[in-house]
């Protein structure tokens, strides 16, 4: 029944506004989306946006939707989202109000719809007055020979308490100060031994025990001998490994001997 | 004998700000040199320690009163701009502004009148999907930037307007727009969630909107 | 009572040439805007016909007077210039705090602790030589200055610590500086001595030292 509604309303549209919307189609890719088609629908109502009929707007809408498909116009997706939306608006605006019905009234979502064309409205006639205001570079102009602002970078420096005495501290402290150093005097590093082994392999061409090699005066101390005899064994490997010496040893715990080696062989 | 007295008056003046008159000068001079808006805090920090910039302003303003130039307040700063009437004076310092496109305007007097707006926002206002080379291209103008994150699920940027659009269309501030009172207190400001389901996008923000509505009636509250 | 007489004046204007006034207004406006000097006939050429802008310069140069800007000739065109005296304005200044270098740190170090100290004996603790530009920058702070010559062959010049100093340090005199004993139990002393350390070298600050040890010894007492 309601559907009958529509048509013969469709059909009660007047000569002059089945042209209109006609035009409107012709016109439809110069509209922003279905709002701006429906803010432009509601003028034609020549009433203010406040006192709009929606139900009115929602026939001139879906008429626009069906003079399109007549015409083999094609429509954006959200244009028809819109037609099927108003479809609905119009079918709850039309029957009387079921109590039973869950959502917004017909008049709540007509009041809506009201309100974005409003609001679209207000805002078109703000960015036209904004628009029509004198504007900078066209009707007000700025300095046209700037001086140059000079830029002084003043440094002010600035230290604590502690820093001061920190950096004190850091002098006078200078020689106890060696907390990635450690105590060399007790240390013979493998270092230290290559550089004495290599100078001293040259002579030996026979078997030679390799506590022959220990740097003279660490044997006394045990820290001291522990330390010469481990670099002194780890630059043999090293050498043997660059193939400088060979090494060989009798059985274990037998003393390590080494020889250099011929590099003809 | 009155010379102890005495001292300590000659003391003060020494550190004492310049006279009103002399403020006025530096002020005056100041905003001559440049064509961007000085802030009163710059202008502290330029002038002599102790003067009043804010007092000098107001009378510098006086003073250009319907002169050739004036002195006007934009945002928290100020320029020296030419009368409005006397822009046909200048066609050889008109700059060309690429035409912005109705899209753009649009947007732009959303932004400015809806401020601080998410994307979202906007489109549910013109009901269509906000292009990214229309706000890329006001961004690029320096007519809008971003303003904070909404506090809203998704934290959503928001855009705002910027000094240089308030200096381009020669408001003093955000209040200053063209017909903001009456679109207030029409309701037009308002974010009104849709009731039940729209065809709009942006369903999503329904909550967004609820946030901002007070976001924005206090910054634009008088 | 002239008013007749201007009257016709009145009526002329409406074809002819705006009021000086405005006329100077105008001229006003151009100078401000322009990016270059301005020529007297270019003026005549912008402005509407019938105008005399050498007189409306006149007028508008009288009322720059002794103002912040001025209306200057420059060859034979016209620009408004910062006056003279207020260029000190159009610098920026930008002060940027910066923590004092090491070397600085440690040469006002000794200076506190050992003054009167010379620069050989600054350089004996410190084993290392006092650039120039660290001295200077102490004494360009109002840190150190020089104190009394020492009696010593070649008379040096010694370095004191002044009250400038006291005062950003908060001490009364030289004298609070904690010594090392206070600043270890403190355990202001960023790294303490590995146990078993060896004996100290630095005899070397001995000779350095030993005309002030007696002056300073009790406060580095350990």
């Amino acid at each position: 029944m309601t559907e009958e509604d529509r048509e013969t309303t469709t059909e009660h549209l007047s000569v002059a506004e089945r042209l209109a919307s006609e035009a409107l189609i012709v016109d439809v890719d110069g509209f922003e989306g279905p709002l701006d088609l429906l803010l432009t629908l509601s003028r034609t109502q020549k009433v203010d946006l406040r006192k709009i009929s929606v139900l009115e707007l929602a026939r001139q809408y879906l008429t626009f939707v069906e003079q399109a498909k007549a015409l083999r116009i094609e429509l954006a997706a959200d244009y028809l989202v819109m037609a099927a939306w108003l479809a609905f608006l119009k079918s709850r605006l039309l029957l009387p109000p079921d109590p039973a019905e869950e959502g917004p009234s017909g008049e709540e979502l007509a009041a809506h719809l009201a309100f974005q064309l409003e609001r679209l409205q207000a805002m078109r006639d703000a960015a036209a007055q904004l628009m029509a205001r004198d504007q900078l570079g066209r009707d007000i102009f700025v300095r046209g020979l700037p001086e140059t602002v000079e830029r002084v970078r003043k440094v002010h420096y600035t230290a604590t308490l502690l820093d001061l005495m920190q950096g004190y501290a850091r002098i006078r402290t200078r020689d106890e100060f060696r907390p990635f150093v450690m105590d060399r005097d007790h240390v013979f590093t493998m270092e230290q031994a290559l550089e004495r082994m290599r100078g001293l392999i040259g002579f030996a061409g026979d078997w030679t025990d390799i506590s022959g090699y220990m740097p003279e005066g660490w044997g006394d101390d045990p820290i001291r001998r522990r330390s010469a005899t481990a670099a002194t064994f780890a630059a043999s490997l090293e050498l043997a490994k660059e193939g400088k010496v060979e090494i060989r040893q009798s059985e274990s715990f037998a003393p390590i001997q080494l020889r250099r080696r011929d590099p003809r062989e | 004998m009155s010379d102890e007295a005495q001292q300590p008056e000659a003391e003060k003046t020494l550190f004492e700000a310049p006279p009103m008159a002399e403020q006025e000068r530096m002020v005056e001079a100041i905003l001559f040199a440049t064509a961007e808006p000085v802030t009163v805090r710059e202008l502290e920090a330029r002038m002599p320690h102790g003067c009043d910039p804010a007092e000098a302003l107001a009378h510098l303003r006086k003073r250009y009163e319907g002169r050739g130039v004036r002195v006007v307040r934009v945002g928290d700063a100020w320029a020296v701009r030419t009368a409005p009437d006397l822009g046909f004076l200048m066609q050889k310092e008109t700059v060309e502004t690429r035409k912005l496109s109705r899209a753009a305007v649009e947007t732009l007097a959303i932004i400015a009148y809806h401020q601080p707006v998410t994307r979202a926002e906007i489109e549910e206002i013109r009901g269509v999907s906000v292009s990214r080379g229309t706000v890329d291209q006001l961004l690029e103008m320096e007519w809008i930037r971003f303003g904070r994150r909404k506090m809203t699920p998704g934290r959503p940027v928001t855009f705002v307007v910027t000094q240089d659009f308030l200096d381009h269309f020669g408001l003093e501030s955000a209040r200053d727009l063209p017909g903001l009172k009456e679109l207030r207190s029409a309701g037009l400001l308002e974010n009104r969630p849709p009731p039940g389901a729209m065809p709009q996008t942006g369903e999503g923000d329904v909550d967004a909107d609820e946030e901002t509505s007070e976001g924005q009636s206090e910054l634009f509250e008088d």
